[in-house]
């Protein structure tokens, strides 16, 4: 296995002490598994939590900062945290205000997550959730555990982030969050298959010229396996089956993401957002808004997911909002 | 089953996950996201921490307990699901030493408490599908007289040929059923998982 | 070759396209392969040019924008631009306050600027040049073509940029630029080989168990092979050669980078971090700032290098100043 | 040396570099940056490009021609060096039509010109080591009155003998210099371009 680690058991421990070291505006505690901002949070104004398996990094706790997260859990790569750890999270950022969860719609994550909200309640702490479930790969019926969730979390967290930094409601920050992942829809391929430091070796072969396609943000194998195709005809498979999406037909504005799975290099992104840029134009879609890079990552995946939200002014301008984080920074 | 017979459960329980912690980390690979092993291994460890100075009052305080540690310290689909099977059993439990009938219904409310938690019905290739037809030769034994070593070994068949017949099916719950057809021809990590519970019983009720 | 992209011939184009695509605040020729800031500059103010082969992205056009460089020149993959296309930048930019030439230390860099700074000169723009060779895995020799440039790169262009931005003049700016590289040395070592489009393969085999030690950035293999370290013992390895320059002897406080060489994901950064930050403290050197991502990259290249810079308040002052590019962004 | 041959050589240069491209590229892999079979395709195309409505007055001014637009074209490290090889040999012409003395000594100009860029000495694994046994070869067969075919043919076969002397060297000039005693072992991609060029010269001259 080529990885940097000490040992497989501390990768998260360790990386939790990196991003310590390297954000003095986060306060990690590396036993609890709590990522927040440091400093007191501001009386009244409601609270954004995410978390899920590590392995997605930024994700989440790369997000946390003003006008996005207050707290991230992390849990063991690919697993999602445990109740106490997320009730640990609540409870530190809690500011009488409420808190909103945000979930990626995993069987383990909602799970927990459910659970910790009871537990939150419980303690008389307020909670909405707010599911995330963009990924069209995987059809949503009975038959399934539903979508996956994958980029749109990016979108959600911002979204809902700059919401709660103006100071809306607990129900108001949590429905633009619903709101985000309903106009939201993304899709995945994968050129290699990750690496978990436990399983030691990767989780599937990839002939040279084959790549899988609908791929989640777990390592797992896609939908289906394909002949490697140019950047050009990717992009259009990925766009076509986001645009089927009947939430998107008629979209004329865009917020678009082209992200990184962790092991594809930047140039490639960028070559792949041409496509994206160039195929939504002749839709008559116009990018309002991009991101381009690794934000929701698959370990040492080499692969790309494109995500398209459909966006208005409200949307917009909550995005183009203050944000300051480690891994999104701009207005201020 | 007395407090020392389901201490020894749950120690047998460990030593099997990580004996196995391989094993189910390869077959959570193929179909899943690998982490199986190291979930199993990590929630049993922690288990086997709190045993070492917990003194319950009863097995059902002992299995709350299980559940509990297990819930707090597994995450993932896991962690809940078996935490929560744990925690129902203990709580269908009476208070005093259960005979194998008793067990058997206490288990029936774990498994019960899973189905109702994730929705998972026999055949989605989960851990339902070794659950289930072990808790039915459990039953069909004790019916038929048997004592709890033998409800046990009987149950820990069953589970093994359970989590075995997964293989042909495709995945309809859980991280696997993301992969539609490509799910068939793997063994299901959960199920292989709970036939090394029912495995860990049968050891510790021949002892 | 498991890439996204069209043609191996059109990556460099198409990468361009997507850039200006994704970032309307800069200005992209794509035919004359110039990155600039959108809009008229500054008058009077020294304008600051870098640039080199492509796939070490974000270098140098996503370093482009408010303090940091007013333009970049991307050549081919791993080829320096020609002394046309950095003429074309340095006179797009030039605000009569003359020009600094941001060069990292590479015969065809060297050679093709040095040429551009000719032509320039000819056309009457001031021109100064920086020289960046801050990677200790390669003596400077005679024998050689002396140490490469790489990590510190950002440094220079992040902290000049700064200087340029509050109206120093051309020597002025030229002069920093040189301090912050004769401050810093970097350290690299590499898991797995690059593959360049042209070459379609990777450029070396590395067995499983095995590392490349003090690679560059262009995909060559390393000064020696070794079996791979944990995280401890590779950063012991890459702090012991950058610290034993003389001129971090005595160094309290730091600027420190770690960086993935584009095919190693975050979280593996954070764990190296971690390791640099605790290793470090023990020496009794500070980490005054830091940056932990993808910033020089190699392609995929899976590996990371770590650039320490022995810095003073006058830098970090520099380097806090605000700066928004896409690549990096704070302040404000 | 008359403006057809001069033309015909460049061709011949660009036909070389289009079949031996990838064999270049290979030859960067190993010890440099795989982009020298590229950067020679790249170069010798544009100068193809602007050959066909270019009409020189002399040999001189096409060879000049010809190094300023691989200047402009090429960038990396073999783009200055060959370029200025051919502007300086260019420069170096009379605006008559060279004999082979001529072309020898204009040529000599160039691997001057290249030397003093570049800093290389005989023997650092550079494209200078195919070049300077070329020119002294190129220069045995005029001394002993051979043409221009002559010349060029036995240049040719010097400057392969050069390119493959490369392999066992240890690179001290370019970035092969950065792998020390690792670079040994490989012939040199620049060194091989530049017996593709003295081939091609061969090649036009023995028409
Ligand atoms: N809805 C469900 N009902 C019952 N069991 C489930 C369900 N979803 C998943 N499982 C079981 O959980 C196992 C996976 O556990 P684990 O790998 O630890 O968690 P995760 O899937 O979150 O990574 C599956 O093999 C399956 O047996
Ligand atoms: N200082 C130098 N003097 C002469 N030739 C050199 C020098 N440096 C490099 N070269 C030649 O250039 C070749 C590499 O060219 P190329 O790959 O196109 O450029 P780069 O090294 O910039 O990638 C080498 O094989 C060598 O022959
Ligand atoms: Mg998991
Ligand atoms: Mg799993
Ligand atoms: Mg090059
Ligand atoms: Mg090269």
């Amino acid at each position: 296995m080529k990885k940097f680690l000490n040992t497989p058991e501390s990768v998260l421990a360790d990386a939790l002490a990196g991003l310590a070291a390297a954000h003095p505006r986060l306060d990690v505690d590396v036993e609890a598994r709590v990522v927040r901002r440091a400093g007191a949070g501001r009386a009244g104004k409601v609270a954004l939590v995410s978390g899920g398996g590590s392995g997605h990094e930024p994700l989440h706790g790369g997000f946390v900062g003003t006008g996005m997260l207050d707290a991230a859990c992390p849990g063991e790569i690919f697993t999602s945290p445990v109740p106490d750890q997320v009730l640990a999270a609540a409870t530190a950022v809690d500011q009488g205000a409420g808190v909103v969860l945000i979930v990626k719609n995993y069987t383990g994550d909602v799970l927990n997550f459910r659970m910790a909200a009871e537990l939150a309640a419980d303690e008389g702490i307020e909670v909405r959730t707010v599911l995330v479930d963009d990924d069209v790969a995987v059809t949503d019926s009975t038959w399934t555990a539903g979508r996956r969730g994958t980029g749109a979390t990016v979108f959600v967290e911002k979204i809902a982030g700059a919401l709660a930094e103006r100071g809306a409601g607990l129900d108001e920050v949590a429905a633009v969050g619903r709101r985000v992942n309903e106009l939201s829809r993304s899709f995945a391929v994968a050129l290699t298959a990750c690496t978990t430091p436990a399983a030691g070796k990767p989780g599937f072969d990839l002939p040279e010229d084959e790549m899988e396609v609908g791929v989640g943000i777990h390592g797992e194998p896609g939908r289906r396996r394909e002949k490697l195709g140019t950047a050009r005809e990717i992009v259009a498979e990925a766009l076509a089956a986001v645009l089927a999406e009947p939430v998107l037909t008629g979209t004329d504005q865009a917020l678009v993401m082209v992200n990184g799975l962790g092991g594809t290099p930047l140039i490639e992104l960028y070559v792949l957002f041409n496509e994206v840029s160039t195929q939504l134009a002749a839709q008559g879609v116009t990018i309002a808004r991009s991101l381009v890079g690794n934000y929701v990552t698959s370990l040492d995946m080499a692969g790309a997911s494109i995500t398209v939200c459909r966006a208005d002014e409200q949307l917009l301008a909550l995005w183009d909002a203050p944000v300051d984080t480690p891994a999104l920074r701009w207005g201020g | 089953m007395d407090i020392a017979l389901a201490r020894h459960w749950v120690q047998a329980i460990a030593v099997a996950m990580d004996e196995h912690q391989d094993r189910l980390t390869q077959l959570d690979s193929a179909i899943g996201d690998a982490d199986h092993g190291a979930n199993m291994h990590r929630g049993f460890n922690a288990v086997l921490a709190t045993q070492v100075s917990y003194r319950p009052d009863s097995v059902s305080q002992l299995l709350v307990k299980v559940g509990t540690t297990l819930i707090s310290s597994v995450g993932g689909a896991s962690g809940p699901l078996y935490g929560t099977a744990f925690r129902a059993a203990g709580k269908a439990l009476p208070g005093t030493d259960p005979d194998p009938a008793e067990l058997l219904a206490a288990l029936r409310a774990g498994l019960d408490a899973v189905r109702e938690l994730g929705a998972a019905a026999p055949g989605d290739k989960t851990m339902v599908d070794a659950f289930l037809p072990a808790l039915d030769a459990f039953e069909e034994e004790v019916r038929a007289g048997g004592d709890l070593a033998a409800a046990a070994a009987r149950a820990a068949r069953a589970a093994e040929d359970g989590a075995r017949a997964t293989v042909p099916l495709q995945a309809r719950k859980g991280r696997a059923s993301y992969l539609g057809p490509r799910s068939i021809g793997h063994q299901d990590p959960g199920a292989t998982s709970t036939a090394l519970v029912f495995g860990a019983l049968a050891t510790a009720a021949a002892r």
